[in-house]
């Protein structure tokens, strides 16, 4: 991915997120606050506005700034959650130097990763990692089988669904919906919907691209 | 949604300039960070620290002062704030004796805060040092060590109270940890909504709640509590709340406490002193010494109706640093 | 009616028990008649009595002890007190100086605390002197000789902070009375209510108000004020409470004055802080310094959701008895 | 009227306060304060637990210790208002020691004179006033031609509703009600349908007697 695939993706992804408004703030104010379609909307269009600063950036560069900026904007459990992930991105792309869906596959991973360690969660929990980490796990093995972006595309977008669906039926041990109890299933855990979406929209972004 | 607001966009900055225009004798406002300080910088002590989601007025700025604390970083409404606050105000605050974090346990504050201590700079050739006490007095929660935990939430307000003051006369950053986090252990609290709150960007309750029912160990969020219930006599209300923290505290018969009822924002104190005279007669009946009080609105969620119970075990050191002078917007005595 | 009360007829005398409860250090309740006292009598000055219908808290009991009231007689809620409670009060409370009734202008109160006041009795041979300041700040009505006149509002606060203040220092009873007067005279409210209140008794709100409408010029019992109007940003609903505020008391240019933000009771204090914010600004591009502020739930109207903003003209008297020691429940600095 | 007369009354005021709830209560709610019928009902039940103390004592000794009773359980404006009505009767009833209307109509008339100047109000000022004046008015006209008692029962009821129905009109010029200005026309006076009430309930009583 280029600089400006990546920026097509989040202009997509602002687009994404105002579309599900009251799907997000919905499913935030039954098991949480009621703030996270405010946050992510927020994150996302300080994002759209620092356009111009990024498109002269490599791809490593413009992702830690973007990580730096949703650090500084989004606050909540979900800022600094998102943040540590386009700066885990960042990382991988840099040292690696190129854009192969390889490289992709290990930088989405340890985005993922700085996520686990700084929310101290795993799968299971009715977070964002529900959706988060299997999407790693199935985009590196695909990428080490030498799989086509339409194959991962497709596949991704399909194991961030699940992930997200299977939030419905758990008891949340992280985030604010671990104060609930029982209560919490039924509900789809917020962040793991923002995740999805935002996954999805990449997803069918690069689809298209194809 | 009725509220005295122009645009959403604004409330924050518009009400945060309010605050430091009408308090300008004690607090100094700075933006872009968002964060509030003192007026006079405090010298040779500790630097205590809080912040969090606004839409809790007066936590956390109404403290900012003399004996309590010397700078807060408030959240956009009901969202923790971000690292670069912290940063600004530790920066700003600092004296040479540490940082120390007052946080409620959200996931949200507990990661951002976490971010901003790792990120502290490197000042005089030191890297300023701090630490944290993280506030979990909400005892509708279930407490876990592998779960998010139990939420910080009115009994914040002691915490701060006596760290501010125990900082006050000097005492390292280690020791104003210990006391922040004894006190803690030492306090639980117990909220039930009779209505939701109205997050102004969201433009309509948190929560659906019918004529005659309440929610009962809601959170200061308007997240969702122990269960949904029929609306019921205060003496039954208060009931199931005081059996919470006594199930929790344990205390010994004879304990002398500090008992707190705290408003959420749309519950007048005609209603809370009759709770606190509820409350008051339930624990003394569990041969509690309720010798410290507090009514008001000191830890609230926006336009919520409803009300916490909060109970503080106390010993000689929390007395004294409870008694001591305090001089901020919300809470001033002894000077 | 979703409140916080066991049987509506207990609620006031329950929450006078919490009310006296949590403050025992400051305040004694005395029941049958219903008034409160200082808890030590104050010697060798004139007695500050006020009172009024109760769910206006922490107005009037709130606001006993040093530097303000020395006893405050609570009527049923809405409903202003008795003859024999003013009675009692006097009889408890005076010090040979004579007593100062403060009343807030209502038929009701005005009636009540003149009965009172021709009924004091003969104390060591001589009569209980008293003179009586009635407040009435509320410049939402338009002002007659010939009617009972505008209502006492927020801006009896104020009255009684700086008299109770000047009592203090052993002024006699005229003198307080003048100072009563003149402050009253340099003081007018208005205020706005977004929703009623619900008097507990009666069990349902007083008015019925539209989602998006507001009650412009309200009374501190939710009587209709000047007109209903369509709900709108705050800046603007400010201004209108600042021109009348203006036209009433036509300040000169670079008048000093105290601005008191009031909250009736379910509106936060952050959007209290906003008013504070666009209410100060307004009043600066009139040209009037705003160097004494006030912001909080002063005087309220049990649960009815508004504020309104009073401005009292200073002078030097003024501004020396209302920054002087005051050490009640719900104000306190200097001591 | 004897005292179990008046007694009799005073329970009968007190089933019609109570029956005529929401009227008066709408009433005060719409330009007042919304307690008028709470503090009326107050009043009238802390009369009929006095009944059996009251039982034993002359007409004009019961009447003025209802006066105080009410003076000092009532409250708001109406509280010494109505305390001062039966404390003037009181005074009158003692002076003449006589139970003839037209010491009735004196008494009441001297009532009626101790509200006016403790309310420093007249009639045309959108108060119980509107009622009482009229009715003093009559009563002496009547009692001083040597009415009999059905005419001035029936009369008095007629003039009551007749002054309470006045008050429909009129801006209010003392009281609650005088902040609202023109708001205030088109509503009946609370205290003045509670005095009409009081008076019809009374003289429907003494008619039944008959
Ligand atoms: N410890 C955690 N690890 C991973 N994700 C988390 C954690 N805590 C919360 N989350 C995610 O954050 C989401 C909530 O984000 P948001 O509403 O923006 O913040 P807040 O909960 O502070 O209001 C949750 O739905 C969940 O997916
Ligand atoms: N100055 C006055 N003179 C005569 N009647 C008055 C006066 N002021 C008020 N009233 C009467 O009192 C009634 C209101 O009584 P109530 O509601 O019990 O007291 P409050 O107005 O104090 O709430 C009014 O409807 C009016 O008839
Ligand atoms: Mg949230
Ligand atoms: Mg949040
Ligand atoms: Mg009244
Ligand atoms: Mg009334």
């Amino acid at each position: 991915m280029t600089t400006s695939v990546i920026l097509q993706s989040l202009l997509d992804i602002h687009a994404t997120i105002l579309q599900h408004e009251s799907e997000i703030e919905s499913l935030d104010r039954a098991i949480g606050d009621g703030d996270h379609y405010i946050n992510m909307k927020r994150g996302a269009s300080a994002i759209v506005e620092m356009h111009d600063e990024l498109a002269d950036l490599t791809p490593d560069a413009a992702l830690n700034k973007i990580g730096l900026k949703l650090l500084s904007t989004i606050g909540g459990a979900s800022g600094p959650l998102l943040a540590s992930f386009f700066m885990g991105m960042a990382k991988v792309l840099k040292e690696k130097g190129d854009t192969s869906a390889k490289t992709y596959a290990l930088a989405f991973a340890s985005g993922v990763d700085l996520i686990r360690q700084r929310g101290k969660a795993d799968v299971g929990e009715k977070t964002m990692l529900d959706v988060l980490i299997p999407v790693a796990n199935r985009f590196s093995e695909l990428a080490n089988a030498n799989a086509d972006n339409k194959t991962i595309c497709e596949a991704l977008a399909d194991t961030a669904e699940a992930g997200m669906r299977s939030t419905m039926n758990l008891i949340a041990t992280k985030g604010r919906a671990a104060g609930l109890g029982e209560r919490a299933i039924g509900h789809i855990d917020p962040g793991a919907k923002s995740c999805q979406l935002m996954i999805m929209t990449v997803c069918n972004a690069l689809l298209k691209h194809e | 949604m009725k509220k005295f607001i122009n645009k959403v966009d604004d409330v924050l900055v518009e009400s945060l300039s309010g605050f430091a225009a009408a308090h300008s004798d004690i607090v100094s406002l700075h933006l872009n960070p968002n964060f509030l300080t003192r007026k006079q910088k405090a010298l040779n002590k500790v630097a205590i620290i809080s912040g969090g989601g606004s839409g809790h007025e007066p936590l956390h700025a109404g403290y900012i002062g003399y004996g309590m604390l010397d700078a807060a970083c408030p959240g956009h409404v009901f969202t923790s704030p971000t690292p670069d606050q912290m940063l600004a105000a530790a920066e700003s605050v600092h004296a040479n004796k540490g940082v120390l974090f007052i946080v409620k346990n959200y996931a949200g504050d507990v990661m951002n805060f976490e971010m901003a201590a790792e990120m502290l700079p490197i000042v005089n050739g030191l890297h300023i040092e701090s630490a944290t006490v993280l506030t979990s007095d909400d005892c509708a929660v279930i407490n876990s060590t592998y779960t998010t935990g139990r939420r910080g939430v009115a009994g914040t307000v002691i915490v701060e109270k006596c760290v501010g003051s125990l900082a006050e006369t000097g005492a390292d950053l280690q020791s104003c940890k210990l006391l922040g986090d004894k006190i803690n252990q030492r306090t639980a609290s117990m909220g039930v909504a009779l209505t939701s709150c109205t997050v102004p960007a969201a433009g309509r309750p948190t929560f659906d709640i019918g004529d005659n029912e309440l929610e009962m160990g809601v959170g200061i969020h308007g997240e969702p509590g122990r269960k949904r219930a029929q609306m019921d006599e205060a003496d039954a209300i208060t009931q199931e709340l005081v059996n919470a923290i006594l199930d929790t505290l344990k205390p010994v018969p004879n304990s002398e406490a500090l008992l707190l009822i705290n408003g959420f924002g749309a519950t007048p104190l005609m209603e809370l002193y009759l709770l606190y005279n509820t409350a008051a007669n339930l624990f003394k009946q569990h041969g509690i010494r309720i010798t410290r009080s507090l009514v008001g609105n000191y830890t609230t969620a926006l336009d919520m109706a409803g009300a916490s119970v909060t109970l503080c075990l106390l010993d000689d050191e929390i007395k004294q640093h409870w008694d001591s002078p305090v001089h901020t917007a919300a809470l001033r005595w002894g000077k």
